[in-house]
C-alpha cells in the first residue's frame, strides 16, 4: 500500500511543508537533527493536528484537512515507535508488549508475540517493569509493543539508535520482512546510511521542515550529488540474483550478468536480493589487478567524474552490474586521467560488503 | 475493654465506619470522573463547576447542611426525587453519608486532580497510538497511573467523613443508631460540663480508626509506587 | 480585664449564648449610647464560652443560656459570686408545622406519640444544648421520652429545629417559645406547663470586680432592657 | 452597595481576608517543608508525624478548638510560652488564624505531597551531579515543577481557612472585630429568628471571595503549566 | 589523571562485578545492550550506591566502601550526560546549560558558553524550554550542561546516539580538546566503533556485567580477535606525524617513515596523530600494484592469520607504519597463500580513511 503525505504546520521559529508520495514499502525520513522528522511522523499519528494536509496509507486516510476529516489517533491502527521510548510504567514487559493487542481487531497469532520477543531478545524481562530496563532494553521493547499492535502502518522514530551493531544487525531483517512480506507501510526515521540502504524503498530527505529530495532509494543513493549524513555514506545499490551458496562461507551473485561474490546471504539461490556498494570501499584500476584479495573486479567504463569541496571525487562507472559508485581522491583521478568513456575496473573487496548493505 | 464505652458509643462508632466507608466509596466515581473533567477538558463554564466543587469547603458547615436539608429533604426537589426511586436519605444514614461526602467531595476531587495533571500526556498518548480510545486509555494507563492520588484522596475524604459534624447534624439530625456518629456524640459530650473525659474517650477510637485507616493507605501507596518506580 | 488596649475600661466584652443576640444587640445599643463604653458582644454556646472563660478569655460579663454552666464557673471561682443573678426565662413550646393548625393543651395526658404518627419529633440535642436538656425533661415529665427518645429528630440549636419544622420536616417540634414567635412557617400549638421542666433561666454575672461590669449588668435589668428582651419574646426574671 | 451589609459584617469580611491570608501564608513554609519531609525522607515514627497532621481532619472541630484552647489559652502551655516571647493569640485575631492555619494544614500537605511524589527523582539526581547541594536541588528544581500543587494546596487551604467555624468559635470565642470571621458572623445570625437573609448575604460574600482565589489559582496554575509543558 | 574503578553490585538477575583502572584520557566503555555500563556509570556518578567498590579520578576518590568514604554526588563535581538527556522542563535552554554554573567553584568563563553553545548548534534555541525540542536538540542541550558545568569527570552515556553524522562530526573534536587539553577523566559509553577508535585512550569492553577486555585503544582496536560490536569493525591503529597539507585537499603523514595520504587533518605540520585503518579498507596484494586509485600502499609481511567463524579472516600484517589489519575472505587468504612471513603489499585508499578514524 502507498504512502502520501502532505503536511503544512507552523511552530514559533519552525515551519513544516513537506508533501511525498511513496509507492509500497519502507519510506526513509532522513535529515538532520531539528529538520522536522518527528513532526512529520507526529502528524501522520495524530498526535500533531497540523495546520493543513493529507495522510493516507493506500485508501485509508488518516486524515484530510480539506475533507474536515480526522480520525483520532486510536482508529488510524497504528504501530508507533517513539523517538524516546514511552513505555507505560505501570505495566510489565509482557503487558507492554501485549497493550496494543489488546485493541487490535484481528488479532496476531500467540506465535506472533514469541517470535518477537526472540527477535528483540528480552525474553528474560518479560516480568520486569520498564523503570528495571537498560536504555536499550527499553527501546526494544518500545519496537515490540508497536510491531504487535498488528498495525497498518508503521511509524519508527530511530528505532535503533540506542542499540548496539549486533542487536541491530538482529532487528534489521524483520523490518526487511515485514516491508516486503507484508502490505503494512512503514514510515522510519533514520540517521544511518546504512538503514537507508538497506530498508528504503523511499528515501524523503528533509532539510528545514522541506522535502531536500526524494526517490526510490536506488535513485537517490545512485545520485552522486546524494551525501547521506557525511560523504562516507555514498554508495550505489546492484540488483542481483543468488547462484550458489559455497561452503567457505561466500555467496555467490549473478549481477545482470556479473559475478559477485559477498559473505552468505540468507536467501536462497535463485531469489533476488539488492547489494550496497559502497563508494568508499571500490578501488579504480586501469588494468585488471593480479594476485590480490578483492576477489569482486568488475570491468565497465567511467560515466562521470563529481569532484566534491574536499579533497574527494566521486566516479560512477556504467558496468555490466549496474551503476557503481566510487569514491577516490581529486589526486588519483587526476593521476589515472580518469574521464567519461575511459575503461576500467571497479574492485571491490567481498568483506566490504556488510550483512547491512545485503537485503531482501 | 468493651466497657469502656457504653453500647450508644460503640453504635456510633461502627455507624461511623459505615457512614464515612460509604460516603468515600460513593463519591470516589464521580470524584475521579470530575477530576478528569477539571483535569483534561476544556470548556465554558468550567470554573463555574470548579467553584461547585470547592463549594462546601468554603461555606460554613451548617449552611451546607442546611442546604442539604432544603435540596435532600423530604419536601426538597431532590429529596423528593430520590423518595420516588425509594431511597430516603433524610433522617437516615444514608443521610449522613450524603452530607460527610459532599464535605469530603472538594478534598477528593482535588488530590485525583492533581495525580491527575501529572500524569505524562505522552504515554496517553501512546497509548491512543497503539488503539486504546479515550476510555480505554484512562481505564488502562491514567487510573493505574493515579492510584496514588485515588488513595491519598479517598483516606483524606475518609477522614474528613469521620470528622465531618456541622453539615450532618444540621442535615440528619442526631439519631442514636440512624445519624449520630462520632462527632456528634463527642460533641454532646463537650456541651455538658463533665463531659470531657467521655469524649476524650471518643476521640481517642476516632483518631485509631482514621490512623488506622492513613497508615493502611499510606503501605499501599508505597507498594503502588514501588511497582512502578522500579525501586 | 478587658480587650487588650483598654487600659481605661471604655471598652467591656459580654460573653453571651447565641440565642441572645437580637436582643442583647439592641440592649447594647442603648448602652454604648448611654455611657460611651465601647461593648463586645461574643455569642456562642454557653460551653464553648465557659470554657473560654476557664481558659482565661477577657470577658467582663457572662450570660449563659443554662445555669449548670454559670455553676462550673462559680465553682472554679471564676464569677463575681454575689453578682450573679437570673436574667432571663423562657418557656418551651411545641410547634406544629403549618399555619392554621388547632392549638393544644398540654397535660400529663397529650399523647404525643399518637401525634406523630410515624414521623419524628425535632428537638435540640438531648443532654447537650440547653433547649435538649429542657425537652428531655419535658416530654419525661410526660411521660413519653422513653417511647420518643428514638424517635426524635436532634439538631444542634433550636433554630435548626424549628427549620425542620417550617420545612415539614417533622410535623411538631420543642421550641423555645422566643424563637417560635418569629417563624411564619409554624405554629405554636401548646405551651409546656411551667413545672413539666426545670425553670428555663439565664444566669447572668459578672467576670471581675469590675465597675463597668457592674453598671452594665445593671442596666440590663431596665425598663429600656426590659422592653428589648420582651420584644424577643424572653420573660424577664430580674427586677420582678 | 455598602448597606448591603453593616459596618460590623464589612468588618467580618475584612477579618476573614486577613484570617484566611496570614493562615495560608503561615502555614506555607512549614507545609512544604513538612510535604518533603513525608514524601522523600524515610525514618521511624513518620507514620506518627503524618497521622499528627492529618488529625485536624479527623477530630471533630470543635474537639480541636477545644485541644487549641488549652494549649495556646493564655494559661495553656503554649500559650504562655508564646506570650512570654510577646505574642497573644488567645480571644486574638491571631488566634483564629492559628485555629484556621491549623485546620487547613493537612490539605495543603497532602496536595503539596502529591506533587511532590509525581516529581521525576531523575531530575533531582541530574542536579545533584551538576553541583547542586540536596537545599539547592530542592530550590530550583523541586520547588518550581511543584508550583501547581503548590498553588492548588494554597487555595484549598485559603478556603478552608475561609469557611473554618467550629474550631474557631471553640478556641477564640466570636468576638467582633478580633475573631469574628465571616463563618462565626453567619453563625451568630442562623441562632436568632430573622438573621437567615443576613446570613445568606454573607455566605454570598465568602462564596465570591473563595472563588475569586480559586479563579485566580487555575488562571497561574495554567500559566505555569503551559510554560512547563512547552504547548 | 587517571581513573580507576572497581564495583560489585547485584541487581535481580544481574550482577554487575567491573573493575579497570585507566590512565588519564578518556575511557570507553564498550558492550551490548544490557551489559552494565549505565550501572558503571551510575555509580561513578553517585546516584547508585553499589555493594562494594571504590571510584577514583587520581586522587579524587569518589567513594569507597572499604574506608566507609561516599561523596554525595553534587559533592563529586561531575559532568553527567545522561542516556535520556534529563533536562529541566522549568528551565530555558540557557539556564539548562548554565545549571551547573551557579555550582562550580571556579567558573568557566563566559566565552566557554558561547562556544558550547556554537559547537553544539543550540544558539537559536536559548530562550525555548525542553518541550519544544527535537530528540536531537534535546540531547545536544544535555551535552553542553555537563560540559559546562566544570566538572573533575566527564560521565557520558551515548552522548552521540541521537545525533546525525555530520553534527557528530561537529561535536568529536570537542570531545577530543577534552580529553587532550584538560586533565578531566572521560568516561564514554558508546556503541560506535567510530567513536570508539576517534576517542578512546582506553577501551573497556563489557559482557553481561564483567569486563571482557580491557587496553589502550591501540592494543584492543589492534587486536585481531576484538570485535567490537560486529566484525565490520576490526582495525588497527597506526601514530603519525603531519608531514604537509596539500593543494588538493590531501594531508601527508609520516608514519614511522612510511608515508600515509589522507583527507586533510586540522593538526598543524609536526604535529602528531592517530589513525585508524579499518580491516575491511585493506586490500592485500602480492605484487606492487600499479594504476590503481589507492594511494597508499605499504609494503609488509604477513604476521598472523585468524580465521573467522564466517567466511572471513583477519590478517595481521607487519608494516614499516606498524600493525596493520586486514579482513580478507578465507578464500582470498587462501588463493594468495597468506601464511606468517609472506611479503605482501597493504592496500589503503585515502578516502576510506574517514576524518573520524582520524583523531589528535
Ligand atoms: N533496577 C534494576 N533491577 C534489575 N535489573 C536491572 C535494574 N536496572 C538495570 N537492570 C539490568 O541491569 C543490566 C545492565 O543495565 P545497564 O542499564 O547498565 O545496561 P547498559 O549497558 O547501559 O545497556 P544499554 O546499552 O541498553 O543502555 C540490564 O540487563 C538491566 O536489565
Ligand atoms: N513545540 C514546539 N515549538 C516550537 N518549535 C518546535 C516545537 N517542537 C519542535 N520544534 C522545532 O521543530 C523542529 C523540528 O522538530 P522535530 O522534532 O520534528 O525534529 P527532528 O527532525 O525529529 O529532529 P531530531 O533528529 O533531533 O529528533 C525543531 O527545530 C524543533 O526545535
Ligand atoms: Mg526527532
Ligand atoms: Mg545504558
Amino acid at each position: 500500500m502507498s504512502l502520501s503525505v502532505s503536511l503544512r504546520h507552523s511552530l514559533p521559529g519552525f515551519d513544516l511543508d513537506v508533501s511525498f508520495d511513496a509507492p509500497r514499502g519502507l519510506t526513509v525520513l532522513f535529515g538532520a537533527s531539528g529538520s522536522g522528522k518527528t513532526t512529520v511522523i507526529e502528524a501522520a499519528a495524530g498526535l500533531l493536528r497540523p495546520d493543513a494536509g493529507r495522510v493516507a496509507a493506500g485508501d485509508h486516510v488518516l486524515f484530510d484537512t480539506d475533507a474536515r476529516h480526522w480520525l483520532p489517533p486510536h482508529r488510524r491502527r497504528l504501530g508507533y515507535i517513539f523517538q524516546e521510548s514511552r513505555l507505560f510504567p505501570h505495566l510489565t514487559v509482557r503487558q507492554n508488549l501485549l497493550y496494543g493487542h489488546w485493541f487490535a481487531p484481528r488479532s496476531a497469532a500467540r506465535g506472533e508475540l514469541d517470535r518477537v520477543v526472540e527477535m528483540l531478545g528480552v525474553g528474560h524481562l518479560l516480568t520486569r517493569r520498564p523503570a528495571k530496563l537498560s536504555g536499550g532494553e527499553k527501546q526494544r521493547v518500545a519496537i515490540g509493543r508497536a510491531l504487535l499492535a498488528s498495525p497498518k502502518l508503521i511509524l519508527a522514530d530511530e528505532p535503533l539508535a540506542a542499540l548496539d551493531e549486533a542487536r541491530k544487525a538482529e532487528i534489521l531483517p524483520y523490518f526487511e520482512r515485514l516491508r516486503d512480506e507484508t502490505s503494512v507501510p512503514i514510515l522510519y526515521v533514520s540517521h544511518s546510511a546504512t538503514e537507508v540502504a538497506r530498508l528504503a524503498t523511499t528515501v524523503v530527505a528533509l532539510e528545514a521542515g522541506k522535502v531536500a529530495r526524494q526517490g526510490t532509494a536506488a535513485e537517490v543513493l545512485g545520485d552522486p550529488a546524494f551525501r547521506p549524513g557525511s560523504v562516507r555514506g555514498v554508495g550505489a545499490m546492484l540488483e542481483a540474483r543468488v547462484l550458489a551458496h559455497h561452503d567457505d562461507g561466500l555467496s555467490e551473485l549473478d549481477a545482470k550478468g556479473a559475478r559477485l561474490l559477498v559473505p552468505r546471504v540468507p536467501q536462497a539461490p535463485g531469489q533476488g536480493l539488492r547489494v550496497r556498494i559502497m563508494g568508499q570501499d571500490v578501488t579504480i584500476a586501469l588494468s585488471k589487478p593480479e594476485n590480490i584479495s578483492a576477489l569482486n573486479v568488475l570491468a565497465g567504463t567511467v560515466e562521470e567524474v563529481s569532484p566534491g569541496s574536499g579533497p574527494g571525487a566521486v566516479v560512477a562507472l556504467n558496468t555490466k552490474a549496474g551503476r557503481v559508485l566510487a569514491r577516490v581522491t581529486k589526486r588519483s583521478a587526476a593521476a589515472l586521467k580518469l574521464a567519461p568513456g575511459l575503461p576500467c575496473y571497479a574492485i571491490i573487496k567481498t568483506v566490504s560488503i556488510a550483512p547491512q548493505d545485503v537485503g531482501g | 475493654m468493651t466497657d469502656w464505652l457504653g453500647p450508644e458509643e460503640w453504635q456510633a462508632v461502627g455507624l461511623s465506619l459505615k457512614v464515612a466507608f460509604w460516603a468515600t466509596l460513593g463519591i470516589l466515581p464521580l470524584g475521579i470522573f470530575t477530576a478528569h473533567v477539571l483535569a483534561r477538558w476544556d470548556f465554558v463554564g468550567k470554573q463555574i463547576l470548579n467553584g461547585l466543587v470547592h463549594l462546601p469547603l468554603i461555606l460554613p458547615p451548617v449552611v451546607t447542611g442546611y442546604l442539604l436539608l432544603m435540596g435532600f429533604g423530604t419536601r426538597g426537589p431532590l429529596g423528593g426525587l430520590l423518595q420516588e426511586v425509594g431511597i430516603v436519605v433524610a433522617f437516615r444514614w444514608s443521610g449522613a453519608a450524603l452530607a460527610a461526602g459532599i464535605m469530603a467531595f472538594p478534598l477528593l476531587v482535588r488530590s485525583i486532580r492533581l495525580s491527575m495533571e501529572a500524569v505524562d500526556p505522552k504515554l496517553e498518548q501512546a497509548a491512543a497510538t497503539l488503539g486504546a480510545s479515550r476510555f480505554w486509555v484512562f481505564v488502562t494507563v491514567t487510573l493505574p497511573l493515579i492510584l496514588p492520588g485515588i488513595l491519598a484522596g479517598s483516606v483524606v475524604a475518609f477522614a474528613k467523613a469521620m470528622g465531618e459534624f456541622g453539615a450532618t447534624i444540621t442535615f440528619v439530625s442526631n439519631i442514636p443508631g440512624q445519624t449520630q456518629t462520632l462527632p456528634l456524640a463527642v460533641y454532646s459530650f463537650l456541651q455538658v460540663p463533665g463531659g470531657e473525659d467521655a469524649a476524650m474517650r471518643l476521640v481517642v477510637v476516632s483518631v485509631v480508626v482514621a490512623m488506622g485507616a492513613l497508615v493502611l493507605s499510606e503501605v499501599l501507596a508505597r507498594r503502588i509506587a514501588r511497582r512502578v518506580a522500579g525501586t | 480585664a478587658a480587650l487588650a488596649g483598654s487600659a481605661s475600661g471604655q471598652e467591656l466584652t459580654v460573653f453571651a449564648a447565641a440565642s441572645l443576640k437580637n436582643a442583647l444587640h439592641q440592649v447594647a445599643g442603648e448602652y454604648e449610647a448611654q455611657t460611651g463604653t465601647d461593648l463586645h458582644l461574643s455569642f456562642a454556646g454557653s460551653s464553648a464560652l465557659a470554657r473560654q472563660i476557664q481558659a482565661g478569655a477577657p470577658a467582663d460579663v457572662f450570660i449563659s443560656a443554662h445555669p449548670a454552666w454559670m455553676d462550673v464557673l462559680a465553682q472554679d471561682g471564676l464569677i463575681v459570686a454575689d453578682s450573679r443573678f437570673d436574667l432571663l426565662g423562657n418557656r418551651l413550646v411545641l410547634v406544629a408545622h403549618g399555619v392554621d393548625v388547632k392549638p393544644i393543651e398540654i397535660t400529663k395526658d397529650f399523647d404525643l406519640v399518637g401525634h406523630l404518627g410515624d414521623q419524628r419529633l425535632a428537638m435540640a440535642l438531648a443532654g447537650a444544648v440547653p433547649a435538649g436538656i429542657y425537652t428531655a425533661a419535658a416530654l419525661d415529665w410526660l411521660g413519653q421520652w422513653q417511647d420518643l427518645a428514638p424517635r426524635t429528630a436532634q439538631v444542634g440549636n433550636v433554630r435548626i429545629a424549628l427549620a425542620l419544622v417550617a420545612r415539614g420536616e417533622t410535623p411538631f417540634g420543642v421550641v423555645y417559645q422566643s424563637d417560635a414567635l418569629a417563624e411564619p412557617g409554624v405554629t405554636a400549638v401548646g405551651l409546656f406547663p411551667l413545672d413539666s421542666h426545670p425553670p428555663i433561666v439565664y444566669p447572668a454575672a459578672a467576670l471581675s470586680d469590675d465597675a463597668d461590669a457592674e453598671r452594665f449588668l445593671m442596666f440590663l435589668q431596665s425598663d429600656t432592657a426590659r422592653a428589648a428582651f420582651e420584644a424577643q419574646g424572653f420573660a424577664v426574671l430580674a427586677g420582678e
